[in-house]
């Protein structure tokens, strides 16, 4: 997926100043930054749901700017949102048949969800607004894996886990991260960048810094700077 | 005592998210309420105001009571919220809740002609001849820095502005008690200040109970903290006891990621803290002290941070 | 045919004008009881002055010049069935077109709100019809020195068919439904009268609202309670659902022969449920009749019913309906009364028509008389069973069914509401 | 068959509801119960199509009532066009159901034009604007259907009779269960009431499309991101909504209560608007309990005025029109309402 | 635009006394660079030009439409400008319009059973001036009958209201509307109203009369029959029917009822209602019981509707339950007033006369286009057939009487190309309120 030079508006408010990005098949990258600096937006910007008012963004090859949502989903691109939006009166299995609505064999692919995340089972027939928190983050990265996707947007995935059950998570985004490539936005410094390959710092819309992973720490000052508010 | 509360609780289905809370306000005072997400905190605003009743306890106000005046004390349990606005509680809300489409100087005049009681029903005078009304909602947007607003459509605002006009609606309301839920929420590193100064002034005098998760903004204005966490009251004091409070550190300040369900909020400093914090959890399952290293060095942070922070924002280029 | 000179021993009218304004529902639904008055309105006029009638049947105005009387200029107003519209549009003609007469109204509501508030007001006479409602003529309520009606009413239909009942079939008993309205209560109040002189038993009658469509439950209640023989007043609206109850239960049912547009309904549930190739037979086992009739045109013989037949079929392609012999009389009677008074102003057409015997009328010569005490033309009425429409009519009557040989004749004396039981005496 | 046999098949079953001792009682009990089911089949029919756009997609279709009506005329002119005097019972029931089809699939696709057209325009405009669009657009039909009903001939005020001959026999008059004579277009209609409530149960829980459709009614957006056209959900939900619509309006084709005529698009919609508020805007189950009160209202009712006990022939509505206001005061919600439904 | 003067409510002065095109939200046009108070009748003049020319336009409707009524026009103007029947019609309905936007327009609240007071005020007075209401006597003037009607829809909306504002949105609109059908129902069968309660009721004796009771100089008798009419008015030579003496006596009352609302909603108890409408939980935070405001709100919409339906009694002198009670009464009300502009007080009544216009043009009342066709047109076209159908047969089910159809579909187009209306529209184009922008633009066209 390649982001170039989105510019990306809610109403009047220009958030995604002129953003680029790019991420090849099979990394992981994760986007850093302070609170409302654009990181949700870029996501919703590549995913079509706030389509950006200038630049372009390329998926697989492809310019999907202006595409509908669902098409560019169907295109093997799936979101895991940061407030989880399960669908609270729908049962949890049904909340992940929707998701699977294009495999082969929803079933097996719910059994696969299942094996990820027991408690899900165990919940199957529960409505998902009566599920903790933290089982419906479960379930919203549950359902965001269904999908059979290439690229995976995934949102805060840590957010209101208790610290066993992020380490799960982790776990989970790291064995799907094999046959899926991953953006990954995540408030928790140290864990973004244990998970990810490559890093992007969003500042005010525009990515101020980039690079690997590797030994990169908070202490950095290039990162302290941007990420201290 | 301006306003007490006397095992004041609220459940909502299974969860109590407000339990048992005493809690006494002096006329006068500024008093912080913070906690983590989902702790309570917008919940017992909204029992103070009356919109929602409380499942349990009791809430006294005494307004035009000195500091330290114990004037007779009404009980406003009951009181549904136009009651207790016009009791002299005026609040502003977490998330902007104005009158889109009325101008500024109406959103604001509206809540200061609702002050001056039965005003309201003189059915058959134009409302412009009520002279005091204008005056007074001119005053609130010179005070709020939006007098040159004033005939702006209130959903035209930025999102900064629209704080501040929030503010000011409680403001014009006269109140003698004024509860602001995360005035700072939204507003840039600039306006914080800006907002810092206005609530400050406010205090003055006004009684003022703030419920904020920028640490710098409590920790600095704050006479007295109060923390809630799961409903409960855990510590209640001044900032240099409340910051040293070994319970308040474990559950906001530090326990991150023990909370099952608590619910998203605007992030600030405090939580970036935390965020550390859990991460310690996730790394070696020992959170409680890694988490308490990590708060100290957030809020550490968070401190220093009050000079550092107009720098990225004055370098974003963002105006 | 047609000698309109009768009986002209006023003045000389031919030079003037006679403004006529006629509201009928002339668009909507019921367009065509509307439509088939006015045909009988310019027929009776066209017949008296040998002339040809004229065709117009959408609001305008249209002038008829004869040789032997005045010009004739009606003034056709939309009423869409609705009293308000009847009550605007008439206040119009007299305000606005000065008119010297009102003829029409289709709607018993409609006449009855244009007495109230349009002659009442204006002193402009008016010629009822085709709205049938008793009460118009017969309560002091609304009967009017200025309001007159050669129209066969509700009353009529009753106390023919009712004595008919009475005296032909073997009934002890008898259900009344009828719609909840001016209508259905002159039918209901009538028949009831007649059939308990007659010594008949008649349960409490039952209104219903236009529409109203459960007569099952009603019937089976009738049923249980005694009866065998069930009057229905209702019109077009309502009449369906009462026939296709009807028709299902073991009862005789009575009541008035419709107009065409009625009877077509009628035809249809009588069809869908005897079968289409049903005989008179099958009728008269389903219980269904005999009816009475105010006029159809099988029920007269005699000239000047033959040349109104014929004029209304060369120049309608129809056969004169229920209501024509009643608009063709009212327009007899005016032509007769400015022939008699001499003059064409309201207040001498009135003078001349109150107590009036027609003369050519399509029951026959001198077939209606108008009342002294409440200006209701009094006239012959037939009672017949209802027949599969005969070939002879089967291009100039739409409808499956048409009425029969008349069973019986029923004269004025024995259906007018007697003097002495009219509210009205004017 | 004549009418006499029908008649007299009637004759015995008339002294049940003559009054009598306790059994006569229960039996009339029991056959007013039986009755109002009848009629909560068909209130449960005409209402269910406006329950599943509601619910759905939080649009209120004022133009219910006149999908029902068209439904109604549509119904009935391919059954007098193909039922001839010659045709067999089955066939004719055959014929109606394809007619019912026909139908349902003509108007589910004017309302996914209507959807796409008019409604999908104004989805981010305040819930007040699609009821007065659709409120606008009955209007419309109504009046079109006046002109062409009149340019051809038939009457659009009193019903249109013609369809009422092709009810094949076995439907008219009663059949005997338990004892009790009961009206076989009763059972015809509770027969179709339950297939169009098992189809539409089926559709909302069975089928991914009404998965889909209820996520979507929750959280639009997400359903998007998950792949799903959405939008295109809701022109079906609103298409099979309207066709719904139009199905009740073939099954009122044969009630000689209701039958085909203009007047059924405003007194439809008065009662669909009743049931589903009753039972709670938006829920399917409530819909069907509300149409079973309803519906026994409505006979209990119509049983008090046909024995005179009571003579106010508007009983019915009024009482109708009462348990409205009366649910409204107690329960705004209604039986299974949530209070904030269909917001999205 | 600075504002000069701050803390002067001076410098809104001019907005609010705006204008037949009006509404509460027109503070937003505070910024006035006029800040001197000493602004004077010219400037009251100026404030109330458009109240003004709107209401001589409907002064001057009358003669204006008589002279080109004996114009070469005449055919034309009796097919294509609306009579003064169907002006009297926009007279009163669109009082009841205006009433009804009072509620629904400004505080957000669909009345749906509007028709409920429209029909209370219309059979009050008819059943008043028959002597059938206990406790006032048969020849009560009608404006006090008037008054006492609209005062009893008052109460009758309190009663409604204090169970309908428990609820909100389509429940509210729903629950209202379940009552005006109750009542509908009810009235249709109620016996003591007339002898046929379906067909209603009419007035007999004298006419009613509009004007100041007790006085017979200033009082005038209405109807188009029972009326007074002026001759010779004023020594001019100028006969005024008694169809048009009625239209001003109608008129008269619509424009006192008008600035009665409209002070009411300039008032600060109007600020309130529009602050309910805009965000009713903010208004009870700031201290507003908001449930009593919108229970005055209503009962003021109320009795206005019954003023309405009372004038509409009296010109008609007759009332029936599917003129008055029913709930497509209402609905028209709603039709005109989101076509004329929802939420403008002034608004329901342009959308009135649209929807009168339309009627007049396309019945057969007083001219119209079908009469003009069938009138105009030559045989040889009106026979001409298209599709196996007649022209005339087209004109015949296709025009006349066929305005509900023209009518849904403007409504539907409005709807969904002019959502705020004509007048709101207007307004959003000059940017203000009419009765402030016009003459800012009048003047800077002049210079
Ligand atoms: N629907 C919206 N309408 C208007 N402004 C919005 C909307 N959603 C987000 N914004 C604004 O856009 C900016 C960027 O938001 P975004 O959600 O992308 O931030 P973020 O980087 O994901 O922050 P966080 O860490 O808090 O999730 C913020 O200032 C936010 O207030
Ligand atoms: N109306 C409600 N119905 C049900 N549960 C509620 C409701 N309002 C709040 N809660 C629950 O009550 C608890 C306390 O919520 P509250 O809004 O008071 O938290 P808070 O302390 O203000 O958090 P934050 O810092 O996120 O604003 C939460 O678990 C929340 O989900
Ligand atoms: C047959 C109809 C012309 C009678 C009309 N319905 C009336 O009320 O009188
Ligand atoms: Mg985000
Ligand atoms: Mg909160």
């Amino acid at each position: 997926m390649e982001l170039d030079d989105v510019h990306t508006y809610y109403g009047e408010s220009h958030i995604l100043q002129g953003l680029d990005l790019s991420v090849e098949e099979g990394e992981i990258v994760a986007l850093v930054g302070r609170n409302g600096v654009g990181k949700t937006t870029t996501l919703r910007t590549a995913l079509g749901l706030t389509p950006p008012r200038r630049g372009t963004v390329r998926f697989k090859g492809e310019d999907v700017t202006g595409v509908e949502p669902h098409a560019i989903a169907d295109r093997g691109m799936g979101w895991v949102p940061e407030d989880r939006r399960v669908f609270a009166h729908l049962t949890v299995a049904e909340n992940l048949r929707v998701a699977a609505h294009a495999a082969a064999d929803p079933d097996a692919r719910l059994d696969e969800a299942y094996e990820l995340f027991p408690a899900l089972e165990r919940f199957a027939d529960k409505e998902a607004g009566d599920l903790s928190g933290g089982q419906q983050q479960m379930l919203a990265i549950a359902r965001g894996m269904l999908g059979d996707n290439d690229l995976l947007l995934v949102d805060e995935p840590s957010e209101g886990l208790a610290p066993q059950i992020v380490s799960d998570v982790v776990e989970a985004l790291r064995a799907a991260s094999a046959d899926t490539t991953m953006v990954l936005v995540e408030q928790n410094f140290r864990l973004a960048m244990d998970l990810a390959d490559r890093f992007y710092l969003v500042d005010h819309g525009v990515v101020v810094e980039e690079g690997d992973t590797a030994g990169v720490t908070s202490d950095d000052e290039r990162i302290r700077r941007y990420l201290t508010a | 005592m301006l306003l007490e509360t006397d095992g004041l609780t609220k459940r909502f289905g299974g969860i109590t998210a407000v339990d048992g809370v005493d809690f006494e306000l002096e006329a006068g005072e500024l008093c912080s309420l913070i906690g983590p997400n989902g702790a309570g905190k917008t919940t017992f605003f909204n029992l103070l105001t009356g919109v929602l009743e409380p499942s349990a306890g009791a809430i006294r106000f005494a307004p035009g009571a000195g500091a330290g005046g114990s004037n007779a004390a009404r009980d406003i349990t009951e009181a549904p919220p136009h009651e207790t606005a016009l009791a002299g509680i005026h609040r502003s809300y977490q998330i902007t809740n104005l009158f889109p489409t009325l101008t500024v100087l109406e959103n604001v005049r509206i809540a200061a002609q609702a002050a001056r009681g039965s005003d309201a029903w003189k059915l058959w005078r134009n409302v412009r001849s009520f002279d005091a009304h204008y005056e007074e909602a001119r005053g609130v947007l010179e005070r709020i820095g939006l007098a040159e607003k004033a005939q702006t459509v209130a959903e035209n605002l930025s999102h900064g502005e629209k704080r501040s006009l929030e503010i000011g609606v409680a403001l014009a309301g006269d109140p003698d008690l004024l509860l602001l839920d995360e005035p700072t929420a939204g507003v840039s590193s600039e306006g914080v200040d800006d907002v810092v100064a206005l609530i400050e002034d406010v205090a003055a005098d006004h009684s003022v109970m703030l419920i904020e998760h920028n640490m710098e903004v409590v920790m600095g204005i704050s006479d007295r903290i109060a923390v809630l966490h799961r409903g409960e009251l855990i510590a209640d004091g001044p900032p240099e006891s409340v910051r040293g409070d070994e319970a308040v550190q474990e559950a906001y300040l530090g326990g991150y990621g023990r909370e099952g369900d608590e619910t998203g909020g605007e992030r600030t400093a405090g939580d970036n803290g935390g965020g550390d914090g859990g991460n310690g959890g996730s790394d070696g399952g020992n959170g409680g002290g890694d988490g308490g290293n990590g708060v100290d060095d957030g809020s550490a942070a968070a401190t220093d941070g009050g000079v550092a922070q107009g720098a990225p924002h004055g370098g974003g280029g963002r105006r | 045919s047609g000698n309109g000179g009768d009986g002209n021993d006023g003045g000389d009218v031919s030079d003037e004008t006679v403004r006529i304004g006629a509201v009928q529902p002339t668009s909507g639904d019921l367009q065509y009881y509307g439509q088939i008055s006015l045909m009988g309105f310019y027929s009776g006029l066209a017949y008296k002055h040998d002339t040809d009638p004229i065709e117009g049947l959408t609001p305008g105005t249209y002038t008829m010049e004869v040789d032997d009387g005045p010009t004739y200029e009606v003034i056709v107003e939309d009423t869409g069935f609705s009293p308000d519209t009847a009550q605007s549009v008439a206040t119009d003609l007299v305000v606005d077109e000065d008119i010297d007469v009102l003829f029409g109204a289709s709607s018993s509501d409609s006449a009855r709100r244009l007495i109230d508030t349009v002659v009442d007001e204006s002193q402009v006479p008016y010629l009822i019809g085709p709205a049938a409602d008793a009460d118009i003529t017969v309560s002091d309520e609304y009967c009017h020195p200025l309001a007159f009606r050669a129209s066969e009413h509700t009353a009529m239909d009753a106390r023919a068919g009712g004595t008919h009942v009475a005296r032909e079939f073997d009934i002890d008993t008898v259900a009344v439904f009828a719609s909840d309205n001016a209508f259905g209560q002159g039918v209901a109040n009538n028949y009831t009268e007649v059939l308990e002189a007659e010594g008949i038993e008649v349960l409490e009658p039952r209104f219903v609202e236009v529409g109203y469509s459960e007569f099952d439950g009603l019937f089976e209640q009738a049923v249980s309670d005694g009866a065998t023989g069930v009057v229905g007043g209702f019109t077009a609206a309502t009449l369906p659902q009462f026939l296709s109850s009807a028709i299902s239960f073991d009862v005789q049912v009575f009541g008035g022969f419709a107009a065409l547009l009625t009877t077509q309904l009628i035809g249809g549930t009588i069809e869908a449920a005897l079968g289409e190739d049903f005989t008179a037979q099958d009728i008269q086992d389903a219980g269904l009749g005999p009816f009475t009739t105010r006029y159809h045109w099988n029920q007269y013989d005699n000239e000047i019913n033959d040349a109104f037949i014929d004029m209304h079929v060369d120049a309608y392609d129809i056969v004169p309906d229920l209501f024509s012999s009643g608009t063709f009389t009212v327009a007899s009677a005016l032509s007769q009364a400015i022939g008699e008074s001499g003059s064409t102003a309201g207040a001498d057409i009135a003078d001349a028509m109150s107590g009036m015997t027609v003369a050519d009328t399509p029951k026959g010569a001198d077939g209606y008389t108008f009342q002294g005490h409440n200006n209701q033309g009094a006239s012959q009425m037939t009672v017949a069973w209802p027949v599969p429409t005969s070939d002879e009519y089967a291009d100039t009557w739409d409808a499956p069914i048409m009425p029969g040989e008349p069973l019986e004749r029923l004269e004025p004396e024995a259906v007018m509401v007697p003097e002495e039981d009219a509210g009205c005496s004017l | 068959m004549s009418a006499t046999a029908l008649a007299a098949g009637f004759a015995d079953a008339a002294p049940l509801l003559t009054t009598g001792g306790a059994l006569d009682g229960l039996r009339t009990a029991i056959a007013v119960l039986v009755e109002g089911l009848g009629k909560a089949a068909v209130y449960f029919t005409i209402a269910v199509g406006l329950t599943l756009v509601f619910g759905l997609m939080g649009v209120l279709n004022f133009a219910h009532g006149a999908v029902t009506m068209v439904g109604a005329y549509l119904g009935g002119l391919v059954l007098v066009l193909v039922v001839g005097s010659g045709t067999g019972t089955l066939a004719t029931i055959g014929v109606f159901f394809v007619a019912m089809a026909i139908v349902f699939a003509v108007t589910t696709a004017a309302g996914s034009v209507i959807e796409l057209k008019l409604i999908r325009p104004i989805y981010d405009r305040t819930p007040t604007y699609q009821i007065l669009l659709t409120f606008g657009v009955s209007l419309i039909i109504e009046e079109v259907a006046r002109i062409v009903l009149t340019l051809r001939g038939i009457q659009p005020d009193p019903q249109w009779q013609a369809p009422m001959g092709t009810v094949p026999d076995v439907l008219l008059g009663r059949t005997d269960v338990l004892g009790i004579a009961v009206r076989r277009l009763y059972l015809f209609e509770v027969l179709i009431g339950g297939v169009v409530l098992v189809a539409v149960w089926l559709f909302l829980t069975r089928t991914l499309y009404g998965l889909y459709i209820r996520a979507g009614s929750e959280d639009t957006e997400m359903v998007q991101a998950l792949g799903i056209d959405v939008r295109r959900a809701f022109t079906v939900v609103f298409g099979v909504g309207t066709g719904l619509a139009a199905v009740g309006g073939v099954l009122l084709m044969w009630d000689p209560i209701w039958g085909p005529s203009v007047l059924l698009s405003v007194d439809v919609l008065l009662y669909a608007f009743v049931v589903v508020i009753i039972g709670g805007l938006g829920s399917f189950r409530g819909t069907v309990v509300a149409a079973g009160i309803v519906g026994i209202a409505d006979s209990v009712t119509t049983w008090l005025f046909t024995t005179g006990i009571v003579t106010f022939s508007g009983l019915s509505e009024v009482t109708i029109f009462l348990l409205l206001v009366g649910m409204l005061v107690v329960r705004p919600q209604g039986l299974y309402g949530v209070e904030e439904v269909g917001g999205h | 635009m600075a504002i000069s003067d701050p803390g002067s409510p001076a410098d809104d002065a001019g907005t609010d006394n705006a204008d037949l095109g009006d509404a509460g939200t027109d503070d937003a046009d505070l910024g006035d660079t006029r800040s001197d108070r000493a602004v004077g009748l010219a400037d009251a003049i100026r404030d109330h030009v458009v109240h003004l020319a709107v209401v001589l336009a409907f002064l001057l409707y009358p003669p204006v439409n008589g002279v080109l009524l004996s114009s070469p026009l005449a055919d034309e103007t009796t097919a294509f400008l609306p009579g003064i029947t169907f002006m009297i019609v926009v007279l009163y309905l669109g009082l009841f319009a205006m009433s009804f936007d009072f509620i629904s327009g400004y505080t957000g609240y669909l009345s749906f059973g509007h028709a409920a007071f429209y029909g209370t005020g219309a059979y009050f007075v008819v059943l008043a001036a028959n002597g059938q209401i206990p406790g006032i006597p048969g020849g009560t003037p009608f404006m006090i009958t008037l008054l006492l009607g609209a005062v009893l829809a008052g109460l009758l909306a309190l009663v409604i209201g204090a169970v309908s504002f428990r609820l909100t949105g389509v429940y509210f609109a729903m629950i209202t509307l379940g009552f005006a059908q109750v009542i509908y129902e009810l009235i249709r069968s109620w016996g003591y109203v007339s002898s046929n309660p379906t067909e209603g009721a009419t007035v007999s004796g004298d006419g009613l009369a509009i004007g100041v009771p007790y006085v017979d100089a200033l009082s005038f008798r209405v109807g188009r029959l029972t009326g007074d009419s002026v001759q010779n008015l004023l020594g001019l030579g100028i006969d005024v029917s008694a169809t048009v003496v009625s239209y001003y006596a109608l008129g008269a009352v619509v424009v006192v009822s008008y600035f009665a609302m409209q002070r009411i909603l300039h008032s600060p108890f109007g600020r309130v209602m529009v602050a309910i409408r805009e965000n009713e939980e903010r208004a009870r935070a700031v201290g507003y019981s908001t449930y009593w405001f919108k229970m005055a709100a209503f009962a003021i919409s109320g009795f206005f509707g019954a003023i309405a339906g009372g004038i509409f009694a009296a010109y008609s002198r007759s009332v029936s339950p599917d003129n008055s009670y029913f709930f497509l009464v209402t609905a028209d009300a709603l039709i005109t007033t989101i076509i004329g502009g929802f939420g403008t007080l002034a608004g329901p009544l342009y959308g009135t006369t649209f929807h009168q216009w339309l009627e007049d043009v396309l019945s057969t009342e007083s001219g119209g286009l079908a009469t003009y066709l069938r009138e105009g047109l030559p045989e040889a076209v009106l026979d001409a057939e298209l599709f196996g159908v007649s022209l005339e047969l087209v004109v015949n089910t296709a025009v006349d009487g066929r305005a509900p159809l023209y009518l849904g579909i403007v409504f539907v187009l409005f709807v969904l190309f002019v959502p705020n209306g004509i007048l709101g529209t207007v307004r959003d184009r000059l940017g203000g309120t009419v009765g402030k922008r016009l003459p800012e633009r009048l003047r800077r066209y002049r210079r």
